[in-house]
């Protein structure tokens, strides 16, 4: 795009760079915004239809879906009231922190092969990291809005988060393991294939750890079971209980931006991102690298698959806290360190010595002699000649499937690449 | 779509590069200095999660993106997360301004320089940093950092001195020379270590001498004792 | 170094100074069914003192109860505990015959059973929905309130009232039921059956729900007692005592002949557990969970009184009587009676000095009582755990305060 | 209520305790003198036969004819009556306990008639008698903290009294 801004349109070089970079942001923007309006929407629709009620109908047309858009002017409608005890300046700026923070996470998550804001190669460490400074937000909200209430609410978010940050770590090194780099591109290339290629089914403890991070990703979300910090029975409204109109609507869709963040990790580092349970595109011969436009629709399609399973995680959590009561905040502790660290731990162990005692897969690996298992650890699964590597960080080279172009392009530091 | 920017040809009129630089710098510093001169504790707490955060913005600036994140997740959402429960805490009414009579002003402003000076001096006087990085950093990974864990100097130039090998021996990979060329065999691997152990018994001894002391009677009932002769 | 080890009696050790807040969980909090003030003292999350506040729905009707004769002071009688407004009606009117020795006919009395039962239902049910809000789901709510609108429509054929009926009056009921209300109301009762069983899966066997009222707010029989607790927390705590079975002459006349056991634990089991999920293993007798439980048995309990009710009301023939005149004189001479509340045992004490107006009439409620305990209950508890204490006490705040 | 039976027990236990009885009301009940009050309840609770562990309701009944034409024709002087509701869950027996206290302490408008508190003996006491204390101006000696319950803490006068009179304002709300 900036190419095209600099040699076709003849910008100068610095507004090119410029107006991609608003480009690129307004569009992340608008994922979060448009995501926001219509969970929204399919929050209360989902909530009706479990209580055995309609939702909303009336507004905008049959199944009321501009319901969201009559929020949102409501919510800009409201008067724009703080609490006389407020520290002013963190009382204004604690929403917009909390945004923000979900908002950069998207930068680096990978809609499809190649649309992504920034392809970091650290990126799922970057996401984790971004997804725990939400809860800053969430602290100053609580502390600036000078109601005991509201510092209960803070405390028992920011004790929630940061202690479940350690267990969904853990969770996330399983599918980096896996893949051999944090680049969640790469991840979700080495699910491509039939749905058997998914990291969900590539082990048992995989299939365990994919529930532990679930239960996580809704803890270290607030919602469901979880929901301890706006517990209205007991709080009040927790942490946002004196926000009102638009800085409120702010706290709303960091939520629900970050239930669509965490859920679409969860399809990328799990249920193989973008490519469907089937492979269409490599059984039609097409491949999600760079080229032509045909690629693009399958990157379009895969961008589809992506949304898809995203969005089934949100629908689920939505179920999830319709029926299910709220846990108590010693309760949540306790299955954070008592249940969710330990078996982590435990299956990251296991993948591991899957990983180690079987790398082919189970049938590959089980079909070699054990005698060979031992050397097999030495010389890598590639089972090329024995040369001492250097740390196995980068990739067993396992043929990439698309044939195109090495994904991770050469460091400059050739020396160093063995 | 957006490629990484690599550094142009001609300079710009507005160099993105170094404007974003001198952004998350000046924010870095900006707020370092908010973080001294504000009296509310918790605003300060706040200026310090700026601060940081600007440093992680400058990481990323550079290219490390690793390391970048890393400062994210461990300073700002880990210490500083810690930082803001115990200001927040204590920060009932009385604490919240803290006032610092103008002769520790003085004082402070005086130690602060001195440092300042010092690390001016230090920095400006490193061979190795005067000289423009080597080679082009391009995309980055996190493989050098593995190396330099394993010892390997990776900001120096190993072609430049290599020590004979023992006679009959082609080193085998370029790794395998660096490993055994003693001026790239130093890195900074050991002192690494050693203050992380240090930091590690600094923080033992802290968690025991600061740990809860119990009262003799547990709270509950005394204060209900305090209550009984008043209560039902 | 003696001196560091921790069994040196010269170290004091003392806590770390955190301060106790003292904090409301004021009249307007969502979460305590109606203007009630708790102030907790708390040491971070644990609530080491709560004292509650009462009064802010003080309408002083006893005082008024002096200038309005017995049948004009029914309306009152509804407003005290809203949600059962028909238990209260009956209450106060059995309290007149009794001091007139006024007799009922049969025919009536069947039909006030079968109202009364109907007014139980309706009231466990805003109950048990309320206390899935305390602890978090909101579903169940709307549940409980799905049938409940089906009760109030038959209540509202009856005597044209959804909430304050004043259909039971002194001397009988205002009116004889509208034809076809029977078969109605027996379509209720069948959909109902199935209904019930939703409840448990959604709440009363929900692993969370377990894990949040089980070993919560254990009240002791002998401090149930003590503390003049009633109805289903007393029960929950184990005590058998039911007025409809052990209660006075008149108020246990009406349900001779009626069959139904007493929802309460007796040595480890409830009656016809075998339809309904079994105790869970953490629950300890008088705890939140259990006083839960009692109230889901007494819906199918009454729900087989109010079909032996309708086949004996039914059986009966003639009219059911008309109440008593308007400025009926009340004799000289006092009378208390107690009758089985959804919330417990309502007692009405009324003083006669010969005129048609009384010279004193004093309501001794059943949630007054069963509040009164819940500063033992939730000391040392958590925050979250206050509503879960005081949403399975049940309470009503109009009957607390009168 | 084994009626005379019963009153012969206590009787016997308490000489002088029993002030009146009417067994044939509704609601037999005895009377007895506010000294000995406290000592017959904790006998009642704990040493009767049939143990009266609850104690359901505590009232206040204040017999005081207002206008003066019908005070002519009453037969009783005025007087403040405090009637106990007991009941054993044991046996499933009710007993009521009156006791009769002069309307204001040695007929001084103002001071309020005392009698021993029950809160050491049944806990629920401690609210009900609160609430008589509030609504009806009865003093219980020995009570833990007797403050009003159900009326603001600042209100004066005591509503159910016959002779009560509605404050003009409160806190500048207009009452009359």
């Amino acid at each position: 795009m900036a190419d095209f801004l600099i040699f076709t349109a003849g910008l100068p070089e610095w507004l090119a760079w410029s107006v991609t970079a608003g480009v690129a942001a307004f569009l992340v923007l608008n994922v979060i915004a448009g995501g926001a309006l219509v969970f929204i929407w399919a929050e209360r629709k989902i909530a009706a239809r479990i209580q055995d009620r309609l939702g909303p109908t009336r507004t905008g047309g049959r199944f009321g879906w501009l319901q969201s858009l009559a929020d949102g002017i409501k919510l800009l409608a409201k008067e724009d009231l703080m609490p006389a005890g407020a520290d002013g300046m963190l009382f204004k700026l604690a929403p917009y922190v909390s945004f923000c923070a979900s908002f950069c996470a998207f930068i680096a998550l990978p809609f499809a092969f190649d649309f992504v804001g920034q392809r970091l190669n650290v990126g799922v460490f970057f996401v984790v990291a971004v997804l725990g400074l939400e809860v800053f937000g969430v602290i100053l909200a609580g502390y600036a809005s000078a109601s005991k209430w509201s510092l209960f609410g803070a405390m028992r978010e920011a004790a929630q988060v940061v202690s479940y940050e350690v267990p969904l770590g853990m969770c996330v090194v399983v599918p980096v393991m896996l893949a051999g780099s944090m680049d969640l591109v790469t991840i979700a290339e080495k699910q491509s294939g039939w749905l058997t290629n998914w990291y969900l089914f590539h082990d048992p403890f995989t299939f365990v750890i994919f529930w532990v991070y679930v239960t996580c990703a809704v803890a270290s979300v607030n919602r469901a079971p979880f929901d301890l910090a706006e517990a209205e029975s007991e709080l009040v409204a927790g942490f946002h209980t004196e926000y009102s109109g638009l800085r409120w609507s702010f706290f709303f869709m960091a939520e629900y931006g970050s239930m669509f963040l965490v859920s679409a990790l969860a399809a990328i580092l799990f249920l193989g991102g973008w490519n469907g349970p089937i492979p269409l595109a490599a059984l039609l011969g097409f491949s999600a690298g760079t080229g032509d436009t045909a690629n693009y629709w399958v990157r379009l399609v895969g961008c589809g698959n992506l949304m898809g399973k995203a969005t089934l995680g949100v629908l689920v959590m939505m179920w999830v806290r319709w029926t299910l009561p709220r846990l108590r905040i010693d309760q949540v502790m306790t299955t954070c360190l008592k249940y969710c660290t330990p078996i982590a731990a435990l299956m990251f162990a296991g993948v591991m010595f899957w990983q180690l005692l079987l790398p082919g897969g189970l049938i590959r690996g089980l079909a070699r002699p054990a005698g060979e298992i031992r050397e097999g650890w030495l010389e890598g699964p590639g089972g090329r000649a024995a040369t001492l590597r250097p740390l196995p960080l980068a990739a067993p080279a396992a043929p990439a499937p698309t044939p195109a172009q090495p994904l991770v392009s050469k460091p400059s530091l050739s020396w160093v690449q063995p | 779509m957006m490629e990484s920017p690599t550094l142009p040809v001609f300079v710009a009129a507005i160099n993105w590069h170094s404007l974003l630089f001198y952004l998350f710098a000046s924010a870095a510093c900006g707020f370092a200095v908010a973080v001294v001169l504000t009296e509310n504790v918790v605003r300060m707490a706040f200026y310090l999660v700026l601060s940081l955060g600007a440093t992680a913005g400058l990481f990323f600036l550079a290219g490390a993106d690793f390391v970048g994140a890393m400062q994210l997740m461990i300073y700002v959402g880990g210490t500083l997360v810690l930082l803001v429960f115990g200001v927040m805490l204590t920060a009932q009414a009385p604490l919240v301004s803290i006032r610092t009579s103008p002769a520790d002003k003085v004082l402070g402003g005086l130690v602060a320089a001195s440092l300042l000076a010092v690390l001016l001096q230090s920095a400006f006087s490193v061979e190795a940093w005067r000289r423009p990085a080597v080679g082009d950093v391009g995309t980055p990974s996190a493989t050098p950092l593995g190396m330099a864990l394993l010892g390997v100097r990776v900001d120096a130039d190993p072609t430049t001195e290599t020590t004979a090998l023992p006679a009959g021996q082609r080193p085998v990979s370029a790794t395998q020379a660096a490993a055994l060329n003693p001026s790239t065999r130093s890195g900074y691997l050991l002192p690494f270590e050693i203050v992380s152990v240090h930091l590690l018994v600094v923080l033992v001894g802290a968690a025991y001498l600061a740990r809860a002391k119990r009262r003799r009677t547990p709270r509950s009932t005394e204060t209900a004792g305090l209550d009984a002769g008043g209560g039902p | 170094m003696a001196s560091l080890t921790n069994d040196d009696p010269r170290i004091i050790e003392f806590d770390v100074r955190t301060d106790e807040m003292l904090v409301n969980m004021g009249p307007q909090h969502p979460s305590t069914h109606g203007v009630l003030r708790l102030v907790l003292r708390t040491d971070g999350e644990v609530v080491s003192e709560l004292e509650p506040h009462i009064g802010y729905l003080h309408r002083c009707a006893e005082k008024i109860g002096e200038n309005l004769t017995a049948r004009q002071w029914i309306p009152y009688t509804d407003r005290m505990d809203y949600l059962a407004a028909m238990n209260m009606n009956l209450g106060w009117a059995l309290v007149v015959e009794k001091l007139m020795r006024h007799e009922v006919s049969e025919k009536a009395r069947h039909l006030r059973v079968l109202i009364a039962e109907l007014g139980r239902i309706s009231s466990h049910l805003v109950g048990m929905g309320a206390y899935g809000l305390d602890l978090g789901t909101f579903s169940p709510f709307l549940y409980a309130f799905r049938e409940r609108e089906k009760i109030l429509d038959l209540f509202e054929e009856t005597c044209g009232a959804r909430l304050t009926y004043s259909y039971i009056t002194v001397g009988g009921l205002t009116a004889d039921l509208p034809p076809g209300w029977l078969e109605k109301c027996e379509a209720f009762l069948d959909q109902f059956e199935p209904v019930i069983q939703e409840y448990h899966t959604l709440l009363t066997t929900n692993a969370i729900f377990v894990k949040r009222t089980a070993a919560i707010g254990v009240l002791s029989p002998e401090m149930a007692i003590d503390y003049g607790c009633s109805g289903p927390v007393l029960r929950g705590s184990g005590v058998d005592q039911d007025l409809r079975r052990d209660g006075e002459s008149i108020y246990t006349s009406m349900y001779d002949g009626y069959a139904f056991e007493v929802a309460v634990q007796k040595d480890g089991r409830y009656p016809r557990d075998h339809i309904y999920p079994a105790v869970p293993t953490e629950a300890v007798l008088g705890d939140c969970w259990h006083r839960f439980f009692v109230r889901m048995l007494e819906v199918v309990q009454s729900m087989d009184l109010v079909r032996q009710a309708i086949d004996r009301y039914s059986a009966c023939k003639g009219s059911i009587g008309e109440p008593l005149k308007l400025m009926e004189k009340i004799p000289v001479g006092d009378a208390y009676l107690e009758t089985e509340c959804p919330k417990g045992q309502m007692g009405f004490y009324l003083v006669g000095d010969g005129s048609p107006i009384p010279w004193r009439v004093r309501a001794r409620s059943s949630s007054f009582s069963n509040l009164s305990v819940v500063h033992e209950l939730c000391r040392g508890c958590l925050i979250a755990d206050v509503p879960a204490i005081v949403g399975s006490l049940d309470i009503v705040m109009g009957e607390i305060d009168r | 209520m084994r009626g005379p039976a019963f009153l012969e027990k206590i009787e016997a236990a308490f000489p002088g305790a029993v002030a009146g009885t009417h067994l044939e009301a509704i609601d037999p009940w005895v009377e007895v003198t506010a000294e000995k009050l406290l000592p017959v309840c904790r006998w009642l609770k704990e040493s009767s036969d049939s143990r009266f562990d609850s104690l359901e309701c505590i009232t206040a009944v204040d017999w005081l004819e207002p206008d003066p034409k019908k005070a002519a024709k009453v037969t009783w002087q005025p007087h403040t009556e405090i009637v106990y509701h007991l009941w054993s869950t044991v046996s499933r027996v009710s007993l009521v306990l009156k006791v009769k206290l002069p309307r204001w302490k040695d007929d001084l408008p103002g001071s309020l008639p005392a009698v021993a508190s029950v809160a050491g003996v049944w806990r629920t006491a401690d609210w009900h008698e609160r609430e008589v204390y509030d609504l009806s101006g009865i003093e219980f000696t020995g009570h833990p903290d007797l403050r009003r319950i159900l009326c603001p803490e600042d209100w004066e006068g005591f509503p159910l009294r016959k002779d009560y009179q509605m404050p003009l304002e409160y806190h500048g709300i207009r009452a009359k």
